[in-house]
């Protein structure tokens, strides 16, 4: 058992798979010698040579087209596309190539791959490198959604991801990059599409994601402490396929919803969530469904307007507190 | 097959495989004359791209390529589909979004594939395939195989981003994959000239991707077969891609929607007169090929698509469960619990 | 007063505001000399001349990024992407570019420009010529997001688009280019933000859009004349700005709430609606909130599954029939 | 300003010009290294991509400018904002994300805008801006205003899809945009030449828009300035676009968080030698500029830079109340009623 950061989580995670199977392959731009900018893949050139870990250039199409074309002929390439915002230079890929082909061609074409990205605000850097774009994947069929909060959930579900017969886009939070966790020894390996009770509560559920998840554990401490609500908090991790009898199991018990998005508001997964909620455990519900996200607006540079943007504990708490009247 | 008793002078191509050349070429006419006249009585669905006049681009490489090499095709795919030796019968179907279609309708025309045959999907968002056909030529570098990846796409294509990422991405890596810009002249309904910056969309490119500048005539099936060996040749000695231009022309419009009235009068007549079909008669005949070993594969052929547009004609439609199969890896669709 | 075609409509709404505005330009694939490969943009070469409706190559980044430029040095831009599954080659624009540049200058840098795009099923086209990605639009801050369902909104709505001051993604139905309505002869300027309500009811609200609107009204007819059902049936016209008040106003008045969406499942602009209504409306519903959409999967191209995955009338009727347990 | 009793040979330049080009690499140099020392300090928030070493440059198309010509930079855009006349508070009031800064803090580092004074922009996502750069230049032509719009950029972007396009898109529409590569050798941190088909990463990319291919001394701000006045001259002229390569160097890391490790022991040392600061100080002496009036620009650049430390330590961090203005026209957010 070893303390890791989420950063050196995502180099064991993808090391232990490249050693596991020879057809894991890894391209990007500045991934190899540099390490990547994030310093997120440092050693694996060292380890697994040139041949595996490749530099690309600017050319993030490229990058995914030969992901693609890779994994349907045979190998299981993970592409680093280095900021998820990036994603919009290379959206063709992720909207009508990856998640097509299977069903276009009958079932004839595979696509065994794994988009890594950094995914995210909180480092100032402004409109066009903080995003939280989790939703540009998930509303789209035939891709599978992966966004951890620990190190432990890195190393598990990028081996589950990578060991996927479907294109995974796995959302790397950078925030969490320097956050450490205890990560067993030994090879891991999670499963898609199980949420987790990281808090279990009585008195509400919050859903969360990502980032939003420690914001969450701390908002309930708080709603602890100060109100005696006892939240429940569940650890989305997938968002396709999505776990909902957990969330709803959990909805039914406490029979209070709420989601914590990062990313702007409109067609969030919260509202996805919600809309399920709504329908399928009306009855269960006790009061309205409450979604907190960041509002929907680009997201300032400037470190005091950033913090304020993103959902934080006390914003959770009070929306919480002041939904249930305590 | 040898023309009895001629002694052919020039012919490193040697006549089975001209035969052959003619054969792909006569195959993909007649099932592009079927698909139109189906259209016309609403039994090909959709939109559908023919390749009419196009025939000896996709014959020229699809015979100089071997088993186990991959194509990958745009939305005008029958004819790069066909030549691979995908049962007519399949394509039809999926023209006509039968059952019995090469993917039970689920694609359509646009997206013929045969991973069986190597022809590893037809793609109709523009410029997309090239880089998966470089995805498809790593894999064969990373595992030592020596398959090629062949990509063909149209000259309205090399004004697009991916073109200039693959292009540069394949020669940097040194990919076995052979690019090959179909140029007919005209996009949809726009003529090529009018957009791009060059004569040549794709050869005139080739030296900013340190490449060397091949243009041959895509109306003459021996011109194309000779330019895809040596491409082919040169990927499999692991000395990297090729990007070639093809000159060439369609006969009929963009796509089943399109009477192309845009084209300036007498164009097509020009064209005609250099029909690939018409020269290849010619160049058999030249060769001392008996007009009888013609005649018997004009004769098949057009049994063959006979019978094919009957089974198609007779096969049921997709059935309502395969709409939801396949979406993933596990055969369904369920993207919850 | 005379019976347009949702096709001429386009090219009428854009004559007007060409007639009224020099700034006002456009350009696309195929747009000028061909009047466009659905036709919608016929004669507009011909009144205006090359120097203002313009034949680009196929180069859809250049094509918005031209229109981007342009906008913000004082032009009006209209740019078709012929396709609205194209929006993915050239999403940098949509996502990152359009959308953020006002509010990363403070400011400072304005966008005044309509993408037109063809958008929806219906065609037989398949998985790449048919979807439906108005949420594609909707998610992103900083967009406004119109679609209309009639000639008369094509026009009133795009002209409004033209002048609006922010850039607008205008999505057309391939498969209502060729319905008709009546359209009144002169200036026709609508306003972009407003639902219409298109059939009063008091039993249920159904909220549709583009395509889905007659389908939903002939559902309507049929829960009406079957089961003696009075729905309401919202055309959401414009989902940024989203009339919210006519929306929820209705749901008040009939406690139950439904959408329509051809869109995927996962995110679509229902989710969103039935978010805010499960937050702000939940003691005023009476049941749950349903959400009716094609089913979370890549589009087929045989017409007899095509036909079958979008939303019916009698899907829907069927679906708001046993939700109301009538 | 002259020399005085020096008559100066081949100065199709001018000595006032010099001065201005001496002027604005030291204001750009010193602003830069003021910037680097703040980011240690913490003051400089988020990244922030220096220009260091790459100066001339900026100068050079800067000074060939006109008012009202336009300039689109990238993330590393301070040099180019400075450059055009932006006051220097402004520029690092922002890279301090206080209420001072050009935007309010709202933009930041990588966003620099100036609209004021021509700058239309700094864009973080590669590529994006040469299209951008094409808009602007289409609405010159088509409104017929006579000014060039100059969109600069690095060698590494050269290979993303944006560049292709735009470079044919311009060509194609005849406008007066110039597209200027700065090439520094690297991307981020991988060696352009390991990623690139070609030795010049835009100059050998020109023939295939039907362009020229130029590359000049990117630390010559003489050589800079020379081949900027005849790119705008040809684009006023309305003969159209122009590709410029300039051979240069980052003197820093990519950005603040890179130790630039990367690079092979020497390089930096070599191309230090050809500093463009270095190289300009004594262009000045071989023309005959008494060493007093070029240490007046050093000692007034130095005085700048500390009033503007000076106020932007002093400047309020923004408000609350933007975070939520300038999202739509309306000057709000509002995307519901
Ligand atoms: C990204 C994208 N833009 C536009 C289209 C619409 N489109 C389909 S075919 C075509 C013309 C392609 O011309 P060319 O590459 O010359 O191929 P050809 O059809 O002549 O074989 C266009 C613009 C598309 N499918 N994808
Ligand atoms: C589409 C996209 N891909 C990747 C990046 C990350 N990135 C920022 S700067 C950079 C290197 C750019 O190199 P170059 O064009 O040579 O410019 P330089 O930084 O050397 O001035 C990269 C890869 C980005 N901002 N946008
Ligand atoms: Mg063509
Ligand atoms: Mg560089």
């Amino acid at each position: 058992m070893a303390e890791l950061t989420y950063r050196d989580a995502v180099a064991r995670g993808i090391a232990q798979e490249m050693r596991r199977d020879e057809n894991v392959v890894f391209l990007g731009e500045d991934v190899a010698k540099a390490g990547g900018v994030f310093k997120a893949t440092v050693g694996l050139y060292e380890e697994f040579g040139g041949k595996r870990v490749r530099d690309t250039p600017i050319s993030e199409q490229a990058i995914l087209g030969a992901a693609m074309g890779a994994a349907m002929t045979g190998l299981r390439p993970i592409a680093e596309i280095m900021f998820s915002d990036f994603l919009a230079v290379c959206f063709d890929y992720i909207a009508n190539e990856f998640p097509k082909s299977r069903y276009m061609t009958n079932g004839q074409v595979k696509c065994p791959l794994v988009v890594r990205t950094g995914n995210g605000a909180g480092s100032r850097f402004g409109a066009q490198h903080s995003q939280s774009v989790e939703n540009w994947a998930m509303m789209i069929p035939g891709l599978k959604v992966v966004a951890p909060s620990t190190p432990l959930d890195v190393v598990g579900l990028l081996a589950a991801s990578i060991r996927d017969e479907d294109p995974v886009i796995f959302f790397e939070h950078k925030s969490l990059y320097a956050t450490k966790g205890e990560v067993p020894d030994g090879e891991i390996v999670d499963q898609l599409g199980k949420a987790k009770i990281v808090r279990p509560g009585k008195d509400a559920t919050i859903v969360a994601l990502a980032l939003m998840v420690p914001r969450a554990l701390a908002a309930a401490e708080k709603l602890q402490k100060e109100f005696g609500i006892d939240a429940e908090v569940i650890d989305v991790r997938s968002l396709v396929p999505l776990d909902t009898q957990t969330i709803l199991g959990s909805l039914v018990k406490t029979g209070r919803l709420f989601t914590v998005e990062e990313n702007p508001r409109l067609c969030g997964w919260g509202a996805e969530i919600a809309s399920i909620a709504a329908d399928e455990c009306f009855w269960d519900l006790d009061g309205p469904i409450v979604r907190i996200t960041t509002p929907h607006i680009p997201l300032p540079a400037a470190d005091n307007l950033e913090d304020i943007v993103l959902p934080t504990p006390d914003r959770i708490a009070e929306r919480v507190r002041r939904t249930l009247g305590a | 097959m040898n023309a009895p008793g001629k002694p052919v002078k020039n012919d490193d191509i040697g006549l089975d495989t001209r035969m052959e050349l003619y054969r792909v070429q006569v195959e993909i006419r007649d099932f592009e004359k079927r698909a139109f006249d189906l259209f016309l009585q609403n039994l090909v669905k959709g939109t559908s791209h023919l390749s009419l006049g196009q025939e000896a681009v996709a014959a020229g490489f699809a015979v100089a390529m071997k088993p186990g090499d991959k194509s990958f095709c745009t939305y005008r795919g029958h004819a790069h589909t066909l030549a691979r030796g995908v049962e007519m019968e399949k394509v039809l179907g999926e023209l006509m979004q039968r059952d019995n279609g090469l993917m039970r309708g689920k694609g359509g025309s646009m997206h013929l594939t045969s991973v069986e045959h190597g022809v590893m999907g037809s793609y109709a968002i523009i410029g997309a395939h090239l880089p998966i056909a470089c995805g498809s030529a790593w894999r064969a570098q990373y595992l030592g195989q020596d398959d090629v990846s062949v990509c063909f796409f149209g000259d309205g294509t090399t004004n697009i981003g991916a073109f200039h990422e693959a292009l540069n991405f394949a020669v940097v890596w040194k990919l076995p994959v052979v690019f090959v810009c179909e140029n007919n002249l005209y996009m949809e309904y726009t003529p090529i000239g009018d957009v791009t910056a060059v004569e040549h969309p794709a050869a005139d490119r080739a030296s900013a991707y340190g490449l060397e500048r091949i243009i041959v005539d895509g109306n003459d099936a021996d011109a194309v077969y000779r330019v895809a060996q040596a491409a082919f040749a040169k990927a499999r000695a692991g000395e990297g891609p090729s990007l070639i231009e093809c000159m060439t022309y369609r006969h009929s419009g963009h796509s089943r929607a399109d009477p192309a009235k845009y084209r300036p009068p007498g164009e097509l007549e020009e064209w005609m007169k250099r029909d690939p079909i018409k020269v290849y008669k010619q160049r058999l005949a030249d060769f001392g090929v008996p007009q009888a070993d013609v005649d018997a594969i004009d004769q098949q052929t057009k049994e063959k698509v006979e019978a094919a547009t009957e089974a198609c004609k007779a096969a049921p439609i997709p059935p309502v469960e395969i709409m939801t199969t396949d979406v993933y890896a596990d055969g369904g669709w369920a993207w919850r619990n």
